[in-house]
């Protein structure tokens, strides 16, 4: 499903990732870990193509990104759900509106959408929170309807940057039960994250960073 | 597409504030661009007016038999380049020259005899004015016999054709110089536009929505936004077009009625919608993803 | 104080491509502004001119003597409204007639005497142009015995005010109009400007700034655009008004040369700077914490 | 130092704090915490005054709220530090530039600007992102940012909102041993967090809220 290979990214003067190779199967739940700076997020980022790797190539779904022709980059985005570390959620919009654009983007219609966004909210335990904008959200209220967003599209990819960084140990655990349910639905599921009580015990592969380089990959 | 305008009027509605700003700035570029076209066709009607009135001159040599007359005012009837003539006697040249001389009048007391020539007064054509068969005119006229004198404005003759060609390297420059104002501000309104959504741009870019997806939003607002801005300077002509008629007719009846082109009045809007989209489409530029 | 400065600077330079588009739009608003300025200006000159050439010619009766002529020349020339005096005995009036009538000098031809009366002409002064005195100095001068008649342009005095009066309505008009579009241009402009820096704001307040330390920065930004956009403004007028004094030089020569006033050149920077600065202050509004 | 009496929040319909009492002394270190959307945050914004109260007092370093002129709020807030759960800090600047402004507010000179700036950096790790813009920056390293510039003005009071949400393990750890060092010079410390493992065994003071309420005031 993704392919690293000696995957490289320089930004300016700083190395974030370094010759990085791994492959990640369909439907695995794989978990990305490492300190502050280690380059997590950059490794998301050149997954759903916010970032072009300086060397190596990325395959993913079949697709390389050297050969990947530009007007192809939105629909391979519509298969992958991300939960961005600083949630990227529209302060002029809604809760709804903010869920409802991942669907609304992908051309759905109205009817079928007011359904998938209100079950994406039930999901995260929001739904009074549907007509609020973010600003009068909490954190982890805000972190949720981020998450909600990245899986109401059911996306074959579900990429998630410390999706509970802002959550406590219960709303943390719920959200880890959805997403094994969609992983067990067939979702490939990759979650940057330094806390490692999420992945304590679990048995679930685990890629540990430092510095940019991929120092180990080890079960949980 | 439905959601597009949908978010279009939304984000329309929502900053609406903001965007009367816009929409205030744009009117009030376009409401002088409108003031300029409308100087422009009324300077044109009025030059275009004054040949009109222009006449020429022909006096007739003392003792020209009626035949003689006859036959040239037949002849300048047929003239392609002449609107109408009239025959003035030597009687109805003293008592227009009695006229004209008004309080002054009594120094023409002394004369024992009409010393005047009578003549033929020729009104030119409008719009068959062109200065080299009018010379032609004037000189043929000048070889006949029974013509003692051809008097014709010839400096007044020389002011229209400056003042008309003045008037045109003036409006080129002044339309130039505001259409590129006007295209300015269109563009540095959606470019500020554009910079506010930025981050919003960004996302939608994220979550995969194609270009047309994002664009489409920004056009339909640029496009409305200039054409309610246009609605607003053609609201604005439209006005100061009643009120300087106004002042005309009460305060300056020799300058004759303005006009103001209804085609002008709509063209407005529609202008500044295309203009308001060509400044989106300039301002969104090359979207990257 | 210093850093608000910097402040002020920074952002201006990191957002230049911004603000360069701001610049111009107000640029364009004061060049407008000025160029109304120039046009009233001008028109205010050229009118206020005419009077002086008006002149007022007092017809004198037959027989009157040197005597009489010399005291009613000395009363005229005391008037504080008259400029100057002319006489103009017979003679020179009839060599006065023949030269206007021109080519229809002839009809003057068959005049056994001159019948023409001696006269004063008189020129009006340009400042103390008042018509109730004018008209006053008329009706005494036709109180006298040795005057006969005098002629006056009645109607081209009438005009003058009518013309004046006009141009003054509709530049009150013209210049609110304009007015108010710049302070638009210049609110809406800084009104984005703080739109932009909304959250920038909410930083600086929850960081423990207080007003003065908010507001000075943009104060400083809004002035210095308003300054920048007077510049070009002002830059703007004044090429324009080479370009039409070149065009009026060699294609006009009786409209005399337009004149620009350089404390108007001088006065769209300052004034675009005092704009920026009010636009800045009613854009930003009360600041609450 | 900090006294509630009966302090209730109400947004439009939602209440995120009811009749809340307690008094916290100069140079206590206290923990608040809490399920997400409990109101932690906003317990702390009625400190630095981003919210007001819809009932009840609350009294700051002898000043009452009530009472407080608005013209003296900013001077008020120079004395509180704060790290925002959502960092706030300005995308347009550098992070030498977005640490500094703290101290221009107060208006400091340059040459001490420069020194405590780089002290500040220093204490966090991150001088070698002097120039760097925020959008250049790892999630756990804008958050060290945000604390850098909360304690270089060296408040008296520190309010921290879920300071290491975005931290691994041991930049935690040394993130809250700054803490702690600032405490012990006499700083009074606020720190709201989900995270149990922060104040577990320490001993300090806990806070506990759920739903609005204070459920619990103990030692963690
Ligand atoms: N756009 C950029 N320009 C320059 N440097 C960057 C940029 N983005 C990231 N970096 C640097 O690359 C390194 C890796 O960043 P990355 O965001 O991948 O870290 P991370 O593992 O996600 O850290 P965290 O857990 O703190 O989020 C960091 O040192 C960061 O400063
Ligand atoms: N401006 C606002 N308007 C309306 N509701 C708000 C506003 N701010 C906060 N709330 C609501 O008040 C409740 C408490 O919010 P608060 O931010 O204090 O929670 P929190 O304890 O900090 O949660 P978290 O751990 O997720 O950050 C939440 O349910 C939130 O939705
Ligand atoms: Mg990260
Ligand atoms: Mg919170």
């Amino acid at each position: 499903m993704i392919g690293f290979k000696d995957v490289t990214r320089i930004y300016d003067n700083m190395t974030a990732l370094r010759k990085v190779t791994f492959g990640i199967e369909k439907g695995e739940f794989v978990y990305i870990t490492g300190p502050s700076g280690a380059g997590k997020s950059t490794l998301l980022k050149l997954i759903y193509l916010a970032e072009k790797p300086d060397e190596g190539t990325i395959r993913i779904a079949g697709w390389d990104t050297d050969t990947l022709r530009e007007s192809a980059i939105p629909y391979l985005r519509r298969n992958i759900g991300v939960v961005f570390q600083d949630f990227k959620l529209l302060a002029n919009r809604t809760v709804y509106d903010n869920i409802a654009l991942a669907l609304r983007i992908r051309g759905f219609g109205e009817n079928e959408i007011k359904g998938r966004v209100q079950d994406a909210l039930k999901l995260v335990g929001l739904r009074h929170k549907t007509d609020n904008f973010p600003v009068a959200l909490s954190g982890g209220e805000q972190q949720r309807i981020t998450i909600a967003r990245a899986i109401v599209g059911e996306p074959t990819v579900l990429l998630a940057d410390e999706p509970t960084g802002n959550l406590d140990v219960d709303n943390a655990a719920g959200i880890m039960k959805i997403f094994k349910e969609i992983n067990a639905r067939g979702t490939t599921i990759l979650i940057a994250t330094h806390n490692r009580e999420l992945f304590r015990n679990t048995g679930l592969r685990v890629l540990w960073f430092d510095s940019g380089n991929l120092v180990a990959d080890e079960e949980g | 597409m439905i959601y597009s305008i949908k978010l279009a009027l939304k984000s329309l509605w929502f900053e609406k504030w903001i965007h009367m700003l816009t929409v205030v700035t744009i009117g009030v570029g376009l409401f002088v661009l409108g003031l300029i076209f409308f100087s422009l066709y009324n300077i044109e009607g009025i030059t275009s007016r004054l040949p009109e009135r222009f006449s020429v001159m022909v006096f007739l040599s003392e003792g020209t038999g009626n035949r003689e007359i006859n036959q040239l005012k037949a002849r300048l009837s047929e003239d392609p380049i002449v609107e109408r003539i009239k025959y003035i006697s030597k009687d109805d040249a003293l008592v227009e020259l009695r006229t004209s001389l008004k309080d002054a009048a009594y120094i023409l007391e002394g004369l024992d005899e009409n010393p005047l020539f009578p003549s033929i007064e020729i009104r030119l054509k409008k719009n068959s004015f062109d200065r080299t068969r009018v010379e032609g005119l004037i000189n043929e006229l000048k070889g006949l016999r029974s013509v003692n004198d051809v008097v014709y404005g010839e400096d007044l003759l020389g002011t229209i054709y400056t003042i008309r060609n003045g008037v045109k390297t003036i409006s080129a420059g002044v339309i130039l110089l505001f259409s590129m104002a006007i295209i300015f501000v269109c563009y540095s309104t959606v470019k500020i536009l554009f910079y506010r959504r930025k981050e919003e741009i960004e996302i939608f870019k994220l979550l995969g929505a194609t270009k047309a997806f994002i664009r489409l939003p920004f056009l339909i607002e640029g496009g409305t936004l200039g054409f309610l801005g246009g609605l607003l300077g053609g609201a604005g002509t439209y006005i100061l077009y009643r009120f300087i008629n106004g002042l005309v007719i009460s305060d300056f009846p020799m300058l004759g009625v303005m006009h103001l082109p209804l085609g002008l009045v709509a063209a407005l809007p529609a202008g500044g919608a295309i203009l308001g989209i060509i400044g989106s489409t300039i301002a969104l530029g090359r979207l990257r993803f």
